[in-house]
């Protein structure tokens, strides 16, 4: 496991972070750590502030106090596009893909960050634009073989079940080669087997690109099994932080979001 | 077949229904009359079809491309599209086709130039023209030309190049007389006048001119009577001048006065003749036979007055067959109607007499001034002529820059034969 | 100054007017999310049937009854033949299928009823009054308190019954209004029949003012920046959205339209409106799009 | 079987791109242009130009226009007449006042005029969502046309505020006569048509439609959504810019400003409600329809009817026959003619079976 | 048949007589082409709870929407079969008659009126009844016993909660309209696992002491097949194995096909 390798650099650390709407707190003074190449799990119970932290660290959500240590910079709020060009991707609680496109196209679309040639170049398709092109697409086809997507290459994805739907939205995520990969919830919807599918490319994400992933999900049998450091949230207050197994352990959490059948 | 051909693009839907089904409803009914009573002109029947146009001009000039060929071997003898747009947008096409283009009391003002435009026709009254006989009138009422100096007069005219069109003119009049002129445009379609009417009653003016067009006049009325300023001092043009303009505003148009080339009633014998052989006969175009005689229809009536005539005068000189429309236009440029001839065909006062020649297309200039009493109209003077000597240099000035950006020499028109009258 | 104040009278009451039309809108907006382009042409359509049968002899009441009857039915076969097929559709959608419906209104409209232009008296008389040496006129002023009633009734319709309720959870989700068995088809009758009514007030209003004819269909355009102003789903942004338009684009004819060209109406209350939707991008009372990832 | 893909396989991603991707197709293709090219300058009449023809084509262009900015980028305007205008009047001023500008160089740069008065109007965008937004393009509707009428220099000073079109002359060559417009349309349109082809099954086309399909979601994976919006409004503006200069001059041969009025940007949405919102062919089969429809209701009630309906009623009846099939289109088929298109494609290719 | 009657009649008396919903060899077709279900034949006795399981995109939603009435409204359109409710023909019934007649789907994707306050979503789900107020005060207590959170929320926009709260919503909702079949669309998705395990015990609840009956669609067949009484495994749109929820549990095919390996 990762977490055994010497002394790593958190790649990511928030620190005192609040949060709150019209008043009412969402998130209240949070502060952890994810370190480079380790997969963190967000727990919780519902409510408690997880999808709005992982908003609040790709800036989709500025909050109201505290900073953020992205890789060397340390900001006091994100925001997307500055965060996607630094190599943050995320999928969505509710499926936010692009619904008219097809499979491909919304894959490509991650890869739009590395295209160099100009609008006009991709306007009338000269100089740059033709490799860029190649090179998109062939990044795109890795991706979707990689997770199996092949026989809805081409089908538009707002009429694919939900669980593909899902599926998309990683492949989306992956085809920018992100450092930090922020998953909400990616295994919701999902039977056994099919959650065991997902686990694997998560994992296999992180082993072979060593990408650093930050998730929320509600299954704790994935949750033990996948992550290296898990975080709890309660009323948007931390409650536990550590290795599954400290967490488990953690009486707090146990009442708060385990409960006594787990 | 011995027929002479007439396409319509006419309009009986849309915002400027009203206008197109009186004005064709005249027009056809004046033909039928032609065919029941004559049996054709000298015996060659006249056809027509019609081609909704909805005042849209891709759709003129759809019909325009579908109709100029003639119908069943029929030539068409001349267009009346009945709507200055259309009339732009063909009048290139009608003079590589030779065919007419009537455009009466509207259209192009410099096509009153029959040497750069052989076929363009604004027959009766240019827009040049009823400004200037609107003026003239104006005069009139205040006891000559030179009462007009410190006069304030105020046009609200309609937010589009129609109604612009005369702005330079009025500010040359107003100069030259020395009245005070103020300008104020009402935006399309007009259905709001507030400002322009609050502004109206702050400057105070003797006479208001109305250059309007489809609802913007009703309102007008309306809004003036709301802002307190008399009907009997505002003076609507020539498209400001029919029963629909003045009826919807009920009784703030009371006292109305507008100019007409071709006054409102069935009086005339024309128009008895029409009733006689074609509305009775229960083959009248009109659906409501309550507007027979109205301003449109009487329009319909006259331009049907004038193509015919130019068909007959074309068919003294080429033969009692059908036309081509470059005989036709021989007959335009040749037509003359005098007093006499407008009593033979019972129109004497509702046509105005009239000369066109090769370099006068427009031919007449002048125009009575008719007040509505609440449910009609009623003439209140006699013909009253425009400036056309003032105004001619300008529209050749205008007609010779056309010549020259479109590389059209100008014909000579001394050279052109002219009827053997 | 007295101009001044005269003008910004006469805008204001103008204002109100577009209110009018603006109302029948954001019903139909608020109920079912449908931004009805046709609203224009169902103001036609009233203010000829109703103009057509006082012509015909019928009196007053019974041709206002009558016409009221109309637009139920109207409202009943848009239900019927549009809205039931078109359920759950994108809102672009709904849109797109109401300009179709305002061909199809203005067409039967001039079928039936004809093209002529019609003159509408509404038996006020419209002699203005002098206040302070400033012009009212009687007949906005009139206007302006129907306006207002219609306001207070329709405030309470939203916003004190379960009709109410259930109106904006149709706009928000169709399918889960369906789902909680919600009658949309009732619903949409009633509220495209109130807007029916609506459009016989505004129509017999606007027709009493500038005549009955075709271009009446065409106040829509003034009504859109009021709307726009207001917030789409705001009865009362729809009154102060008229007043702000229609005093700020008289104002601004008066004394700015001379230094610019003139005849400015018709832009200027869309470049207002915008820059209002640049500091509040949902119009002054409009509720926000809820938009959560 | 006329219609099959054996033996087809796509080896290389480059050729996947391809527009056709069926040697069926590449050879229909090509016959039309061939078609268009060569047979109907020979057999075709005034009519057929000037009436159907040339309209169709350029309306085809118009609706490719707002279909990149309303389908593909998600950006609903009522203001495609507004730019069609711009290019028409800007195209008539270049060429009147730069001497010896050659004509396609006058319409390219009144299409960029058109282009930044879009993108100007698009600025709101930025801000201002959904329905909202119309007002930002009614806006520029409104304005523009009120600028070409008030401002007399853009008509050069002519008193109806009419502009009419300089000698249609290309290296030489006059081009005035029916048949040599519409050449010139077809050539303009061709080129222009292919050129949105390439953008939309590009990156520039994906970035549009993941604007259109979810913005949140398109700034988080690094689309900058203010630039992509932007650009929609300026491509689409240019390509209405030259439609407008096109009607005005291969089409009318003169235009007023109010011949770019709102019931113009409405029958340019119309032409893409009912070709395809999203599609490229959509806007040709739309515009065909758009033309051709009217002019066959009337042209079959002429001759069955022979007059028994007057011509005005008759009017009014097309227009509620008109709306019925917008809405019977959206609620049939949302995706418009092209999708009617495709389906039949799709039935041909794997007849006999079902499905 | 009343909610009195119901009440007092035994449960051994209802599970011998006629099933409350029984679908008849039902197809659906989406947009015209798309076949999502084909010769579905299934059937729900009074006070039972029926699961239905499958992958993604098996038809598990189509079902329900076909049973409620809702497919209509995504373009689907049932081209044959018939459906049967309390020994009424439904095929063709409106979700508005159907609702009104007690039978309630809880959407997928949760559906909430995002500009509506939390409490005035639960209020919508009782219009159909038109409670008097008293009623409805009730009612709705009711309901926030079930799920104190949403009380803690009454006032805030539904479309401003989280994404278990809003599931939350749904279900409560759906309760509101005090139904006597309740078709439910993946419960559990989204939400964390102590209200995940509420979720079913409140439906054991209401179906043992009020007799109401359950038709659900779940992917977290472990949980589902706890509780339920019946099952029907769905495969590509086909029925591919039924019978007791304790028989399904423990057959081979299913953990092979179904839930995978573990
Ligand atoms: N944009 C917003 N406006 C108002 N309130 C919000 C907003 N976003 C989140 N909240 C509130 O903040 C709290 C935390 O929400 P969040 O979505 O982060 O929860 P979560 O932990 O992801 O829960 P779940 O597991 O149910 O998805 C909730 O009570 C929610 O109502
Ligand atoms: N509105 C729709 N239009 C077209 N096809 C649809 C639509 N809804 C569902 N489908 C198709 O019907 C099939 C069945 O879908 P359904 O939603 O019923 O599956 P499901 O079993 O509920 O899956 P999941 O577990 O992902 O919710 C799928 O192939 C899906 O693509
Ligand atoms: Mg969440
Ligand atoms: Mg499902």
């Amino acid at each position: 496991m990762s977490t055994t390798l010497a002394a790593p650099q958190p790649l990511l650390a928030l620190d005192g972070i609040s949060l709150s709407f019209k008043g009412v707190k969402a998130i209240t003074n949070i502060s952890f750590a994810v370190n480079e190449g380790e997969i963190c799990a967000l727990i919780g119970p519902n409510g408690a502030g997880k999808s709005s932290l992982l908003n609040v660290i790709n800036g989709v959500y500025k909050p109201d106090e505290g900073s953020i240590r992205y890789q060397d910079a340390v900001r006091r709020a994100m925001h997307p596009q500055w965060a996607a060009r630094r190599g943050v991707a995320r999928t969505f609680q509710n499926i936010a893909l692009f619904k008219g496109m097809s499979v491909l196209d919304n894959v490509l679309t991650g890869t739009n960050l590395k295209v160099k040639s100009s609008w006009l170049e991709q306007v009338f398709n000269v100089g740059r634009a033709p490799a860029d092109a190649l090179a998109q697409r062939q990044k795109a086809e890795r991706v979707i073989a990689f997770l199996k997507l092949q026989p809805w290459r081409n089908s538009i994805v707002g009429s694919l079940p939900y669980g593909l739907q899902k599926r998309v939205e990683l492949a989306r995520a992956l085809a920018a080669e992100p450092q930090l990969l922020l998953l909400d919830e990616p295994m919701a919807g999902m039977n056994a087997d099919e959650k065991a599918e997902m686990s694997r490319f998560i994992r296999e994400t992180n082993r072979e690109f060593g990408t650093t992933i930050v998730l929320i999900e509600h299954d704790i049998g994935v949750v033990m099994t996948l992550s290296d450091h898990v975080v709890v949230l309660d009323y948007g207050k931390k409650i536990g932080d550590g290795t599954p197994d400290e967490v488990r352990a953690n009486p707090e959490v146990i009442t708060a979001y385990l409960g006594t059948k787990h | 077949a011995n027929e002479q051909y007439f396409p319509l693009q006419s309009y009986r839907i849309g915002p400027y229904a009203a206008g197109g089904s009186g004005f064709f409803g005249g027009f056809i009914d004046y033909l039928q009359y032609i065919n029941a009573k004559e049996g054709g002109v000298n015996g060659v029947k006249l056809t027509w079809s019609e081609c909704e146009t909805e005042y849209v001009v891709e759709k003129g000039v759809e019909c325009y491309e579908r109709l100029k060929k003639g119908l069943n071997g029929a030539p068409a003898a001349a267009t009346n599209p009945l709507s200055v747009g259309i009339a732009y947008a063909t009048l290139e096409r009608s003079t590589t086709d030779k065919l007419p283009l009537i455009t009466i009391n509207h259209g192009r003002t410099d096509s009153t130039d029959g040497s750069v435009f052989p076929y363009a026709f604004p027959l009766q009254l240019n827009p040049y023209s009823e400004v200037s006989a609107i003026v003239n009138y104006i005069a009139q009422q205040s006891g000559g030309l030179d009462k007009l100096k410190g006069k304030k007069i105020v046009t609200l005219y309609h937010g589009s190049p129609y109604g612009k069109e005369t702005s330079p003119i009025l500010e040359l009049l107003a100069k030259k007389y020395g009245f005070e002129l103020t300008l104020l445009e009402v935006p399309h379609p007009g259905n709001e006048q507030q400002s322009q009417w609050l502004t109206i009653r702050r400057i105070k003016p003797d006479w208001v001119i109305l250059r309007g067009w489809g609802v913007m006049n009703p309102v007008a009325l309306k809004t003036a009577q709301k802002t307190g300023f008399p009907a009997d001092h505002i003076i609507g043009n020539i498209w400001s001048n029919s029963e629909d303009d003045a009826a919807p505003a009920g009784n703030a148009a009371k006292g109305f006065i507008s100019i007409t080339t071709h006054p409102s009633g069935t009086s005339f014998p024309v128009l008895q003749g029409i009733d006689k052989y074609v509305i009775k006969a229960g083959k009248g175009n009109l659906q409501d036979p309550k507007r027979f005689g109205n301003v449109y229809y009487n329009l319909g009536v006259v331009n049907g007055i004038l193509n015919v005539e130019a068909v007959r005068v074309a068919q003294a000189k080429f033969g009692k067959r059908p036309l081509t429309g470059e005989e036709v236009r021989w007959g335009f440029e040749n037509l003359k109607l005098d007093d006499a001839r407008l009593k033979e065909l019972g129109a004497l006062g509702l046509v105005q007499p009239l000369k066109l020649s090769c370099a006068d297309h427009e031919g007449g200039g002048a125009v009575r001034f008719q007040q509505w009493d609440g449910s009609k109209w009623k003439v209140i003077s006699d013909w009253v002529q425009a400036d056309r000597q003032l105004l001619r240099p300008i529209i050749e000035k205008s007609s010779h820059e056309y010549a020259k950006e479109k590389g059209i020499t100008p014909r000579d028109c001394s050279k052109e034969v002219v009827a053997a009258n | 100054m007295s101009f001044f104040f005269e003008v910004l009278t006469g805008g204001l009451l103008a204002g109100v007017m577009y209110s009018l039309v603006a109302i029948g809108f954001v019903l139909i907006y608020k109920a079912s999310g449908v931004f009805n382009f046709a609203q224009g042409s169902m103001v036609l359509f009233a203010a000829l049937t109703f103009v057509s049968l006082v012509e015909r002899g019928v009196p007053f009441w019974g041709a206002f009854v009558l016409t009221l009857l109309t637009m139920a039915v109207l409202a009943w076969l848009i239900e019927w033949l549009v809205l039931r097929p078109l359920v759950n559709r994108s809102p672009i959608t709904l849109f797109m299928a109401t300009l179709g419906l305002s061909y199809i209104v203005e067409g039967l409209a001039q079928a039936v009823w004809g093209a002529q232009v019609h003159a509408l008296e509404i038996g006020i008389n419209d002699e203005p009054y002098e206040v302070f040496g400033i012009l009212l006129s009687q007949f906005d002023l009139f206007a302006a308190a129907i306006a207002g009633g219609l306001v207070a009734l329709l405030g309470v319709l939203f916003n004190k019954t379960r009709i109410g309720i259930a109106l904006r959870a149709v706009a928000d989700d169709q399918l889960a209004a369906l789902a909680v068995g919600i009658h949309l088809q009732r619903l949409w009758l009633i509220v495209w029949a109130v807007a029916g009514f609506v459009g016989l007030v505004a129509g017999m209003l606007w027709g009493a003012r500038v005549g009955v004819q075709f271009s009446l269909s065409l106040i829509v355009l003034k009504a859109l920046p009021v709307l726009i102003i207001g917030g789409f789903t705001s009865i009362e942004g729809a009154i102060v959205g008229g007043l702000i338009v229609g005093a700020s684009e008289k104002l601004a004819e008066v004394f700015i339209g001379p230094l610019i060209g003139g005849g400015i109406e018709n832009w200027f209350p869309y470049v207002l409106a915008m820059l209002f939707l640049l500091v509040r991008p949902y119009g002054l009372f409009g509720d926000k799009a809820i938009e959560r990832v | 079987m006329l219609y099959k893909e054996a033996g087809q396989f796509i080896t290389e991603y480059r050729l996947d791109k391809r527009f056709f991707r069926l040697k069926q197709e590449r050879w229909a293709f090509a016959a039309l242009l061939a078609f268009a090219y060569l047979v109907v300058p020979a057999i075709g009449n005034d009519y057929w130009f000037s009436a159907i023809l040339i309209p169709v084509l350029v309306l085809s262009l118009a609706g490719l226009g707002l279909n990149l900015l309303t389908g593909y980028a998600g950006q609903l305007s009522l203001g495609s007449a507004a730019f069609m205008a711009v290019g028409a009047f800007a195209t008539y001023n270049f060429h009147l006042r730069i001497e010896g500008l050659p004509l396609i160089a006058s319409l390219i740069l009144g299409g960029l005029t058109a282009g930044g008065v879009g993108l100007v109007f698009g600025l709101p965008s930025l801000r201002i969502k959904g329905f909202y937004l119309i007002v930002a393009t009614l806006a520029a509707q409104f304005f523009v046309q009120w600028v070409f009428t008030t401002f007399s220099w853009f008509s050069n000073n002519s008193s109806s505020g009419v502009i009419t079109a300089p000698p249609l002359q290309i290296l030489g060559t006059d081009l005035s006569t029916p048949a040599g417009r519409y050449l010139l349309t077809l050539t303009v349109v061709v080129a222009l048509g292919w050129l949105a082809k390439t953008i939309v099954s590009g990156e520039l086309g994906r970035k549009w439609m993941a604007v259109r399909d979810m913005d949140t979601a398109a700034a988080v994976i690094g689309i900058s959504v203010p630039k992509t919006k932007l650009l929609a409004f300026a491509i689409s503006s240019f390509y209405l810019g030259i439609a407008g200069a096109l009607w005005a001059f291969t089409y009318l041969g003169t235009v007023e400003p109010h011949g770019f009025d709102l019931s113009r940007s409405f029958q340019i949405l119309f032409i893409i409600i009912i070709g395809g919102m999203g599609s490229i062919l959509g806007n040709f089969l739309g515009a065909a329809f758009i033309v051709l429809f009217p002019i066959l209701l009337s042209q079959i009630s002429t001759s069955l009817l022979a007059g028994a309906i007057d011509p005005g009623q008759l009017e009014n009846f097309q227009k509620m026959i008109f709306g019925a099939l917008i809405i019977f289109f959206l609620i049939k088929e949302p995706n418009g003619l092209a999708k009617v298109w495709q389906t039949a494609k799709q039935r041909l290719r794997v007849w006999p079976l079902r499905f | 048949m009343t909610q009195a009657q119901l009440n007092t009649i035994p449960v051994q008396a209802l599970t011998a007589v006629e099933p409350f919903l029984q679908l008849d060899n039902v197809e659906v077709i989406y947009e015209k082409v798309i076949f999502a279900i084909k010769h579905i034949s299934l059937e729900v006795k009074p006070q039972s709870i029926v699961a239905l399981l499958g992958a993604n995109g098996a038809g598990k939603s189509t079902i329900l929407k076909a049973i409620s009435g809702l497919a209509p409204a995504q373009r689907g359109e049932i081209v044959q079969g018939r459906i049967v409710y309390a020994g009424k023909d439904v095929t063709k019934a409106t979700p508005g008659q159907l609702v009104a007649q007690g039978l309630v789907q809880v959407l997928e994707g949760r559906h909430c009126f995002g500009h509506l306050t939390v409490e005035e979503n639960l209020l919508t789900g009782a219009f159909i009844r038109r409670p008097s107020s008293k009623g409805l005060a009730q009612d709705l207590e009711k309901v926030y016993a079930f799920f104190p959170r949403l009380k803690l929320l009454r006032k805030n926009y539904a479309g401003y909660t989280s994404g278990g709260e809003q599931q939350m919503v749904a279900i409560g909702r759906a309760l509101m309209a005090n139904p006597k079949l309740i078709l439910l669309d993946e419960p559990s998705m989204g939400l964390a696992p102590q209200i995940v395990e509420e979720i079913f015990e409140i439906v054991h609840q209401l179906q043992q002491t009020q007799g109401l009956s359950f038709l659900l669609a779940e992917q977290n067949a472990t949980v589902a097949l706890r509780y339920a009484n019946h099952a029907y495994v769905l495969e590509s749109g086909h029925i591919t194995q039924e019978g007791d929820a304790q028989t399904i549990a423990n057959s081979q095919a299913l953990s092979d096909s179904y839930l995978g390996s573990r």
